[in-house]
Protein backbone atom coordinates (compact mmCIF):
# COMPACT_ATOMS: atom_id res chain seq x y z
CA UNK A 1 0.00 0.00 0.00
CA UNK A 2 1.11 3.67 -0.51
CA UNK A 3 0.42 6.34 2.29
CA UNK A 4 -2.26 8.27 0.03
CA UNK A 5 -3.74 5.94 -2.95
CA UNK A 6 -6.07 5.37 -5.54
CA UNK A 7 -7.08 1.77 -5.15
CA UNK A 8 -9.12 -0.19 -7.83
CA UNK A 9 -9.77 -3.23 -5.01
CA UNK A 10 -11.70 -3.66 -2.29
CA UNK A 11 -10.55 -1.68 0.88
CA UNK A 12 -9.08 -3.43 4.30
CA UNK A 13 -9.10 -1.08 6.87
CA UNK A 14 -6.80 -2.53 9.03
CA UNK A 15 -3.98 -2.38 7.13
CA UNK A 16 -4.32 1.54 7.29
CA UNK A 17 -4.86 1.39 11.01
CA UNK A 18 -1.80 -0.46 11.10
CA UNK A 19 0.02 2.41 8.63
CA UNK A 20 -0.18 5.21 11.15
CA UNK A 21 -0.17 3.54 14.52
CA UNK A 22 3.38 3.80 16.48
CA UNK A 23 4.52 3.55 19.64
CA UNK A 24 3.47 7.50 20.69
CA UNK A 25 -0.28 7.30 19.41
CA UNK A 26 -2.56 7.05 21.89
CA UNK A 27 -5.05 7.07 19.76
CA UNK A 28 -6.33 6.40 16.31
CA UNK A 29 -9.49 7.65 14.25
CA UNK A 30 -10.64 5.24 11.49
CA UNK A 31 -13.35 7.03 8.67
CA UNK A 32 -14.73 5.00 6.33
CA UNK A 33 -17.74 6.55 3.78
CA UNK A 34 -19.41 3.52 2.59
CA UNK A 35 -22.12 2.86 -0.19
CA UNK A 36 -25.94 4.05 0.57
CA UNK A 37 -28.82 1.97 -0.71
CA UNK A 38 -31.04 4.83 -0.76
CA UNK A 39 -30.03 8.24 -1.43
CA UNK A 40 -33.07 11.38 -1.60
CA UNK A 41 -35.67 8.33 -1.51
CA UNK A 42 -33.89 6.58 -4.76
CA UNK A 43 -32.66 3.27 -4.40
CA UNK A 44 -28.82 3.03 -5.82
CA UNK A 45 -28.48 -0.22 -7.59
CA UNK A 46 -24.33 0.45 -7.69
CA UNK A 47 -21.81 3.18 -7.79
CA UNK A 48 -19.08 4.00 -10.48
CA UNK A 49 -16.34 6.11 -8.96
CA UNK A 50 -13.66 7.37 -11.57
CA UNK A 51 -10.99 9.43 -10.75
CA UNK A 52 -7.98 11.25 -12.44
CA UNK A 53 -5.41 8.62 -10.47
CA UNK A 54 -2.18 11.28 -10.45
CA UNK A 55 -3.88 14.20 -9.29
CA UNK A 56 -6.23 13.02 -7.14
CA UNK A 57 -3.53 10.74 -5.29
CA UNK A 58 -1.35 14.04 -4.97
CA UNK A 59 -4.42 15.79 -3.60
CA UNK A 60 -4.70 13.66 -0.93
CA UNK A 61 -1.15 13.39 -0.45
CA UNK A 62 -1.54 17.92 0.26
CA UNK A 63 -4.05 17.20 2.34
CA UNK A 64 -2.44 14.86 4.17
CA UNK A 65 0.46 17.86 4.45
CA UNK A 66 -2.37 20.16 5.24
CA UNK A 67 -3.77 17.88 8.25
CA UNK A 68 0.17 17.63 10.09
CA UNK A 69 0.94 21.24 9.44
CA UNK A 70 -2.88 22.07 11.59
CA UNK A 71 -1.84 19.19 13.76
CA UNK A 72 1.46 18.32 14.55
CA UNK A 73 2.00 14.63 15.48
CA UNK A 74 -0.15 13.26 13.94
CA UNK A 75 0.18 10.43 11.16
CA UNK A 76 -1.94 10.16 8.48
CA UNK A 77 -3.23 7.54 5.19
CA UNK A 78 -6.23 7.60 3.05
CA UNK A 79 -7.33 5.53 0.50
CA UNK A 80 -9.98 6.00 -2.44
CA UNK A 81 -11.24 3.01 -4.21
CA UNK A 82 -13.02 3.65 -7.77
CA UNK A 83 -14.69 1.43 -10.31
CA UNK A 84 -18.20 -0.05 -9.81
CA UNK A 85 -18.87 -0.32 -6.09
CA UNK A 86 -21.70 -2.17 -4.56
CA UNK A 87 -23.95 -1.22 -1.38
CA UNK A 88 -22.01 -1.51 1.88
CA UNK A 89 -18.36 -1.53 -0.13
CA UNK A 90 -15.87 1.25 1.50
CA UNK A 91 -15.16 4.23 -1.09
CA UNK A 92 -12.68 5.89 1.12
CA UNK A 93 -10.71 5.44 3.83
CA UNK A 94 -9.31 8.16 6.35
CA UNK A 95 -6.60 6.92 9.55
CA UNK A 96 -5.32 9.37 11.45
CA UNK A 97 -3.11 8.32 14.80
CA UNK A 98 -2.42 11.35 17.27
CA UNK A 99 -0.78 11.47 20.70
CA UNK A 100 -4.12 12.55 22.25
CA UNK A 101 -7.80 12.13 20.82
CA UNK A 102 -8.66 15.50 20.53
CA UNK A 103 -6.14 15.85 17.50
CA UNK A 104 -7.31 12.53 15.73
CA UNK A 105 -10.97 13.19 15.24
CA UNK A 106 -10.47 16.70 14.62
CA UNK A 107 -7.81 15.96 11.65
CA UNK A 108 -9.52 12.93 10.63
CA UNK A 109 -12.88 15.43 10.00
CA UNK A 110 -11.21 17.68 7.71
CA UNK A 111 -9.66 15.05 5.67
CA UNK A 112 -13.11 14.21 4.28
CA UNK A 113 -14.45 17.60 4.15
CA UNK A 114 -11.03 18.73 2.05
CA UNK A 115 -11.70 15.23 -0.18
CA UNK A 116 -15.19 15.92 -1.32
CA UNK A 117 -13.64 19.40 -2.08
CA UNK A 118 -10.72 19.10 -4.08
CA UNK A 119 -9.70 15.71 -5.26
CA UNK A 120 -10.74 14.85 -8.75
CA UNK A 121 -12.95 11.73 -8.06
CA UNK A 122 -16.42 11.76 -9.51
CA UNK A 123 -19.44 9.62 -8.53
CA UNK A 124 -21.62 8.45 -10.88
CA UNK A 125 -24.99 6.79 -9.32
CA UNK A 126 -26.93 3.79 -11.10
CA UNK A 127 -30.25 3.69 -10.20
CA UNK A 128 -32.83 1.03 -11.49
CA UNK A 129 -34.29 4.06 -14.23
CA UNK A 130 -31.30 5.92 -14.90
CA UNK A 131 -27.69 7.44 -13.96
CA UNK A 132 -26.11 10.35 -13.40
CA UNK A 133 -22.70 11.76 -12.47
CA UNK A 134 -23.24 13.71 -9.03
CA UNK A 135 -21.32 17.13 -8.02
CA UNK A 136 -22.24 20.25 -6.50
CA UNK A 137 -22.28 22.71 -9.57
CA UNK A 138 -19.82 26.16 -8.50
CA UNK A 139 -18.63 28.81 -10.58
CA UNK A 140 -14.75 29.48 -12.28
CA UNK A 141 -12.78 30.24 -8.90
CA UNK A 142 -11.89 34.27 -8.78
CA UNK A 143 -8.26 34.65 -8.56
CA UNK A 144 -6.24 34.39 -5.87
CA UNK A 145 -9.98 32.05 -4.36
CA UNK A 146 -8.47 29.01 -6.01
CA UNK A 147 -8.44 25.91 -4.62
CA UNK B 1 0.82 20.65 -28.45
CA UNK B 2 -1.24 20.39 -25.41
CA UNK B 3 -2.80 17.62 -23.81
CA UNK B 4 -6.07 17.86 -22.55
CA UNK B 5 -7.50 14.35 -20.45
CA UNK B 6 -11.47 14.14 -19.70
CA UNK B 7 -13.48 12.50 -17.02
CA UNK B 8 -16.92 11.13 -15.71
CA UNK B 9 -19.97 13.73 -17.82
CA UNK B 10 -17.54 15.16 -19.47
CA UNK B 11 -15.83 11.68 -21.31
CA UNK B 12 -19.17 9.92 -21.89
CA UNK B 13 -20.06 13.68 -23.21
CA UNK B 14 -17.11 13.84 -25.72
CA UNK B 15 -16.56 10.47 -26.08
CA UNK B 16 -12.99 10.21 -25.55
CA UNK B 17 -10.80 9.94 -22.74
CA UNK B 18 -7.98 12.45 -24.11
CA UNK B 19 -6.84 14.49 -27.44
CA UNK B 20 -4.21 16.67 -28.43
CA UNK B 21 -4.71 20.39 -29.70
CA UNK B 22 -2.24 21.83 -31.85
CA UNK B 23 -1.36 25.11 -30.06
CA UNK B 24 1.89 26.69 -29.08
CA UNK B 25 0.17 28.72 -25.83
CA UNK B 26 -3.46 29.56 -24.91
CA UNK B 27 -5.04 30.83 -21.50
CA UNK B 28 -7.35 28.54 -19.67
CA UNK B 29 -10.21 30.77 -20.20
CA UNK B 30 -9.40 30.12 -23.98
CA UNK B 31 -9.27 26.34 -23.30
CA UNK B 32 -12.97 26.72 -21.77
CA UNK B 33 -14.16 28.61 -24.58
CA UNK B 34 -12.98 26.10 -27.40
CA UNK B 35 -14.27 23.51 -25.44
CA UNK B 36 -17.84 24.99 -24.70
CA UNK B 37 -17.97 25.44 -28.94
CA UNK B 38 -16.59 22.36 -29.66
CA UNK B 39 -18.33 20.26 -27.37
CA UNK B 40 -22.34 21.54 -27.06
CA UNK B 41 -23.62 20.65 -23.41
CA UNK B 42 -19.84 20.94 -22.21
CA UNK B 43 -20.78 23.52 -19.34
CA UNK B 44 -17.98 25.27 -19.47
CA UNK B 45 -18.75 28.11 -16.29
CA UNK B 46 -18.54 24.79 -14.20
CA UNK B 47 -15.48 23.30 -14.80
CA UNK B 48 -12.45 23.82 -13.95
CA UNK B 49 -8.91 23.31 -15.56
CA UNK B 50 -6.01 21.45 -14.08
CA UNK B 51 -2.38 22.11 -15.80
CA UNK B 52 -0.12 19.55 -14.88
CA UNK B 53 -2.43 17.90 -12.25
CA UNK B 54 -2.43 21.64 -10.10
CA UNK B 55 -5.67 23.82 -10.16
CA UNK B 56 -5.37 27.06 -12.94
CA UNK B 57 -6.61 30.13 -12.66
CA UNK B 58 -9.01 31.12 -15.49
CA UNK B 59 -6.06 33.47 -16.55
CA UNK B 60 -2.88 31.39 -16.54
CA UNK B 61 -1.38 30.29 -19.90
CA UNK B 62 -0.64 27.07 -20.98
CA UNK B 63 1.81 26.17 -23.23
CA UNK B 64 2.87 23.09 -25.48
CA UNK B 65 4.01 20.07 -23.85
CA UNK B 66 1.22 21.00 -20.66
CA UNK B 67 -0.57 18.20 -19.79
CA UNK B 68 -4.09 19.69 -19.09
CA UNK B 69 -7.73 18.01 -17.72
CA UNK B 70 -11.26 19.33 -17.08
CA UNK B 71 -12.38 18.86 -13.82
CA UNK B 72 -16.10 19.33 -13.56
CA UNK B 73 -17.39 19.08 -9.91
CA UNK B 74 -16.20 16.47 -7.90
CA UNK B 75 -17.67 13.93 -5.57
CA UNK B 76 -15.71 11.48 -3.96
CA UNK B 77 -15.50 10.55 -0.89
CA UNK C 1 -18.66 -10.90 19.79
CA UNK C 2 -21.57 -8.53 21.45
CA UNK C 3 -22.28 -4.76 20.99
CA UNK C 4 -20.89 -3.52 24.25
CA UNK C 5 -18.37 -6.31 25.63
CA UNK C 6 -15.45 -6.24 27.76
CA UNK C 7 -12.69 -8.42 26.73
CA UNK C 8 -9.70 -10.03 27.42
CA UNK C 9 -8.21 -10.86 24.05
CA UNK C 10 -6.72 -8.58 21.61
CA UNK C 11 -9.59 -6.31 19.54
CA UNK C 12 -9.93 -6.60 15.97
CA UNK C 13 -11.40 -3.18 14.59
CA UNK C 14 -12.76 -5.05 11.53
CA UNK C 15 -15.80 -7.60 13.60
CA UNK C 16 -16.79 -4.13 15.00
CA UNK C 17 -16.89 -2.33 11.70
CA UNK C 18 -18.44 -5.18 10.42
CA UNK C 19 -20.87 -5.34 13.06
CA UNK C 20 -22.31 -1.69 13.01
CA UNK C 21 -22.34 -1.21 9.12
CA UNK C 22 -25.71 -1.48 7.15
CA UNK C 23 -27.20 -0.74 3.77
CA UNK C 24 -28.65 2.88 5.09
CA UNK C 25 -25.17 3.63 6.53
CA UNK C 26 -23.13 5.95 4.50
CA UNK C 27 -20.27 6.45 7.02
CA UNK C 28 -18.59 4.30 9.88
CA UNK C 29 -16.24 6.08 12.48
CA UNK C 30 -13.80 3.76 14.43
CA UNK C 31 -11.81 5.28 17.28
CA UNK C 32 -9.04 3.14 18.97
CA UNK C 33 -7.69 4.10 22.23
CA UNK C 34 -3.83 2.21 22.13
CA UNK C 35 -1.18 1.92 25.15
CA UNK C 36 1.60 4.93 24.41
CA UNK C 37 5.24 4.32 25.10
CA UNK C 38 5.49 7.35 26.52
CA UNK C 39 3.23 9.24 28.99
CA UNK C 40 4.24 12.81 30.65
CA UNK C 41 7.88 11.90 29.98
CA UNK C 42 7.89 8.38 31.97
CA UNK C 43 8.14 5.13 29.97
CA UNK C 44 5.61 2.60 29.91
CA UNK C 45 6.40 -0.87 30.33
CA UNK C 46 2.78 -1.73 29.64
CA UNK C 47 -0.37 -1.55 30.93
CA UNK C 48 -2.54 -3.57 33.73
CA UNK C 49 -6.71 -2.83 32.93
CA UNK C 50 -9.35 -4.17 35.53
CA UNK C 51 -13.02 -4.11 35.46
CA UNK C 52 -16.06 -4.57 37.48
CA UNK C 53 -17.40 -6.47 34.27
CA UNK C 54 -21.00 -6.64 34.71
CA UNK C 55 -21.41 -3.02 35.35
CA UNK C 56 -18.76 -1.91 32.70
CA UNK C 57 -20.63 -3.39 29.78
CA UNK C 58 -24.06 -2.13 31.59
CA UNK C 59 -22.55 1.03 31.51
CA UNK C 60 -21.20 0.82 27.96
CA UNK C 61 -25.11 0.00 26.89
CA UNK C 62 -26.24 2.74 28.39
CA UNK C 63 -23.53 5.35 26.72
CA UNK C 64 -25.23 3.35 23.55
CA UNK C 65 -28.54 4.12 23.98
CA UNK C 66 -27.63 7.47 25.35
CA UNK C 67 -26.15 7.98 21.33
CA UNK C 68 -28.49 6.36 19.68
CA UNK C 69 -30.96 8.62 21.56
CA UNK C 70 -28.85 12.34 20.38
CA UNK C 71 -28.25 10.78 17.06
CA UNK C 72 -31.03 8.87 15.61
CA UNK C 73 -29.99 6.43 13.02
CA UNK C 74 -27.00 5.95 14.29
CA UNK C 75 -25.15 2.30 15.18
CA UNK C 76 -23.12 1.62 17.79
CA UNK C 77 -20.80 -1.17 19.28
CA UNK C 78 -18.14 -0.79 21.69
CA UNK C 79 -15.39 -3.27 23.56
CA UNK C 80 -12.80 -2.45 26.05
CA UNK C 81 -9.55 -4.64 26.73
CA UNK C 82 -8.22 -5.70 30.18
CA UNK C 83 -5.21 -7.48 31.33
CA UNK C 84 -2.16 -6.47 30.39
CA UNK C 85 -1.71 -5.14 27.61
CA UNK C 86 1.05 -3.74 25.77
CA UNK C 87 2.88 -0.44 23.66
CA UNK C 88 0.74 0.13 20.95
CA UNK C 89 -1.88 -2.65 22.20
CA UNK C 90 -5.83 -1.49 21.25
CA UNK C 91 -7.66 -0.86 24.86
CA UNK C 92 -10.52 0.23 23.56
CA UNK C 93 -12.87 0.62 20.58
CA UNK C 94 -15.69 2.31 19.68
CA UNK C 95 -17.49 2.05 16.23
CA UNK C 96 -20.78 4.30 15.16
CA UNK C 97 -22.23 3.97 11.89
CA UNK C 98 -24.49 6.79 10.04
CA UNK C 99 -26.49 7.73 7.34
CA UNK C 100 -24.70 10.88 7.16
CA UNK C 101 -20.91 11.65 8.64
CA UNK C 102 -21.46 14.07 10.88
CA UNK C 103 -23.57 12.49 13.41
CA UNK C 104 -20.44 9.52 13.16
CA UNK C 105 -18.10 11.86 14.38
CA UNK C 106 -19.89 13.33 17.13
CA UNK C 107 -21.44 10.45 18.58
CA UNK C 108 -17.83 8.31 18.73
CA UNK C 109 -16.08 11.22 19.77
CA UNK C 110 -18.95 11.80 22.60
CA UNK C 111 -18.74 8.01 23.31
CA UNK C 112 -14.68 7.62 24.57
CA UNK C 113 -15.57 10.79 26.72
CA UNK C 114 -18.27 8.99 28.64
CA UNK C 115 -16.44 6.05 28.97
CA UNK C 116 -13.66 7.59 30.73
CA UNK C 117 -15.75 9.95 33.10
CA UNK C 118 -18.14 6.70 34.02
CA UNK C 119 -17.28 2.99 33.39
CA UNK C 120 -15.71 1.17 35.69
CA UNK C 121 -12.50 0.38 34.41
CA UNK C 122 -9.24 1.31 35.35
CA UNK C 123 -5.72 1.56 34.70
CA UNK C 124 -2.90 0.47 36.41
CA UNK C 125 1.13 2.29 34.46
CA UNK C 126 3.63 0.09 35.13
CA UNK C 127 7.11 1.64 34.85
CA UNK C 128 10.86 0.25 34.94
CA UNK C 129 10.55 2.16 38.31
CA UNK C 130 7.71 1.82 39.73
CA UNK C 131 3.77 1.66 39.13
CA UNK C 132 0.72 3.47 39.76
CA UNK C 133 -3.42 2.92 39.43
CA UNK C 134 -4.31 6.05 37.11
CA UNK C 135 -7.62 8.25 38.11
CA UNK C 136 -8.71 11.45 38.68
CA UNK C 137 -9.36 12.58 42.01
CA UNK C 138 -13.14 13.51 42.54
CA UNK C 139 -15.82 14.76 45.02
CA UNK C 140 -18.29 12.14 46.20
CA UNK C 141 -21.07 13.92 43.43
CA UNK C 142 -24.18 15.43 45.49
CA UNK C 143 -27.62 14.22 44.90
CA UNK C 144 -29.38 15.00 41.77
CA UNK C 145 -25.80 15.47 39.94
CA UNK C 146 -24.88 11.40 40.15
CA UNK C 147 -23.40 9.63 36.90
CA UNK D 1 -25.67 -9.92 53.84
CA UNK D 2 -24.45 -7.16 51.93
CA UNK D 3 -21.71 -7.55 49.57
CA UNK D 4 -18.72 -5.71 48.80
CA UNK D 5 -16.81 -5.82 46.26
CA UNK D 6 -12.82 -4.14 45.84
CA UNK D 7 -11.14 -3.07 42.47
CA UNK D 8 -7.64 -1.59 41.38
CA UNK D 9 -5.92 -0.11 43.92
CA UNK D 10 -8.80 -0.86 46.84
CA UNK D 11 -8.26 -4.52 46.00
CA UNK D 12 -4.46 -3.75 46.63
CA UNK D 13 -4.95 -2.22 49.82
CA UNK D 14 -7.36 -4.75 51.18
CA UNK D 15 -5.71 -7.47 49.92
CA UNK D 16 -8.75 -9.17 48.53
CA UNK D 17 -11.28 -8.75 45.91
CA UNK D 18 -14.59 -9.19 48.04
CA UNK D 19 -16.33 -9.62 51.52
CA UNK D 20 -19.41 -9.97 52.90
CA UNK D 21 -20.66 -7.37 55.85
CA UNK D 22 -22.93 -9.09 58.29
CA UNK D 23 -25.95 -6.16 58.08
CA UNK D 24 -29.51 -6.10 57.39
CA UNK D 25 -29.03 -2.27 55.91
CA UNK D 26 -26.97 0.91 55.85
CA UNK D 27 -26.46 3.66 53.99
CA UNK D 28 -23.32 4.21 51.51
CA UNK D 29 -22.18 6.67 53.61
CA UNK D 30 -22.31 4.76 56.55
CA UNK D 31 -20.31 2.04 54.09
CA UNK D 32 -17.80 4.27 53.36
CA UNK D 33 -17.21 5.43 57.07
CA UNK D 34 -16.72 1.61 57.69
CA UNK D 35 -14.03 0.85 54.75
CA UNK D 36 -12.30 3.80 55.84
CA UNK D 37 -12.14 2.94 59.68
CA UNK D 38 -11.53 -0.49 58.53
CA UNK D 39 -8.97 -0.18 56.19
CA UNK D 40 -6.57 2.76 56.39
CA UNK D 41 -5.89 4.71 53.78
CA UNK D 42 -9.14 3.73 51.75
CA UNK D 43 -9.70 7.75 50.39
CA UNK D 44 -13.24 6.91 50.89
CA UNK D 45 -13.98 10.80 50.02
CA UNK D 46 -12.55 9.78 46.21
CA UNK D 47 -14.86 6.78 46.24
CA UNK D 48 -18.10 6.23 44.55
CA UNK D 49 -20.39 3.46 45.77
CA UNK D 50 -22.25 1.04 43.23
CA UNK D 51 -25.13 -0.83 44.32
CA UNK D 52 -26.36 -3.57 42.33
CA UNK D 53 -24.00 -2.47 39.30
CA UNK D 54 -25.73 1.05 39.76
CA UNK D 55 -23.78 4.06 40.93
CA UNK D 56 -25.73 5.00 44.50
CA UNK D 57 -26.16 8.82 45.63
CA UNK D 58 -24.47 9.50 49.56
CA UNK D 59 -27.88 8.95 50.93
CA UNK D 60 -29.08 6.09 49.62
CA UNK D 61 -29.73 2.75 51.32
CA UNK D 62 -28.30 -0.27 51.30
CA UNK D 63 -29.95 -3.42 51.95
CA UNK D 64 -29.30 -7.41 52.57
CA UNK D 65 -29.07 -9.13 49.45
CA UNK D 66 -27.67 -6.13 47.41
CA UNK D 67 -24.06 -6.76 45.61
CA UNK D 68 -22.13 -3.09 46.26
CA UNK D 69 -18.66 -1.84 44.62
CA UNK D 70 -16.54 0.73 45.52
CA UNK D 71 -15.71 2.57 42.52
CA UNK D 72 -11.87 4.92 42.68
CA UNK D 73 -11.64 7.20 40.20
CA UNK D 74 -11.77 5.61 36.85
CA UNK D 75 -9.79 5.77 33.79
CA UNK D 76 -11.09 3.69 30.74
CA UNK D 77 -10.30 4.58 27.44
Amino acid sequence: MKQYEIVETPIDIQQYSDYVLHPAAGAVTIFTGNVREWTHGVKTLYLAYEAYIPMAEKKLAEIGAEMEAKWPGIRVAIAHRIGELQVKDIAVVIAVSSPHRKAAYEANEYAIDRIKEVVPIWKKEIWEDGEEWIGAQKKYPEKGVGQ
Amino acid sequence: MIQVNYFARLRELTGKGQETLDRDSMTVSELLDWAESTYPGFGADTIQVAVNEEYALIDDTIYSGDVCAFIPPVSGG
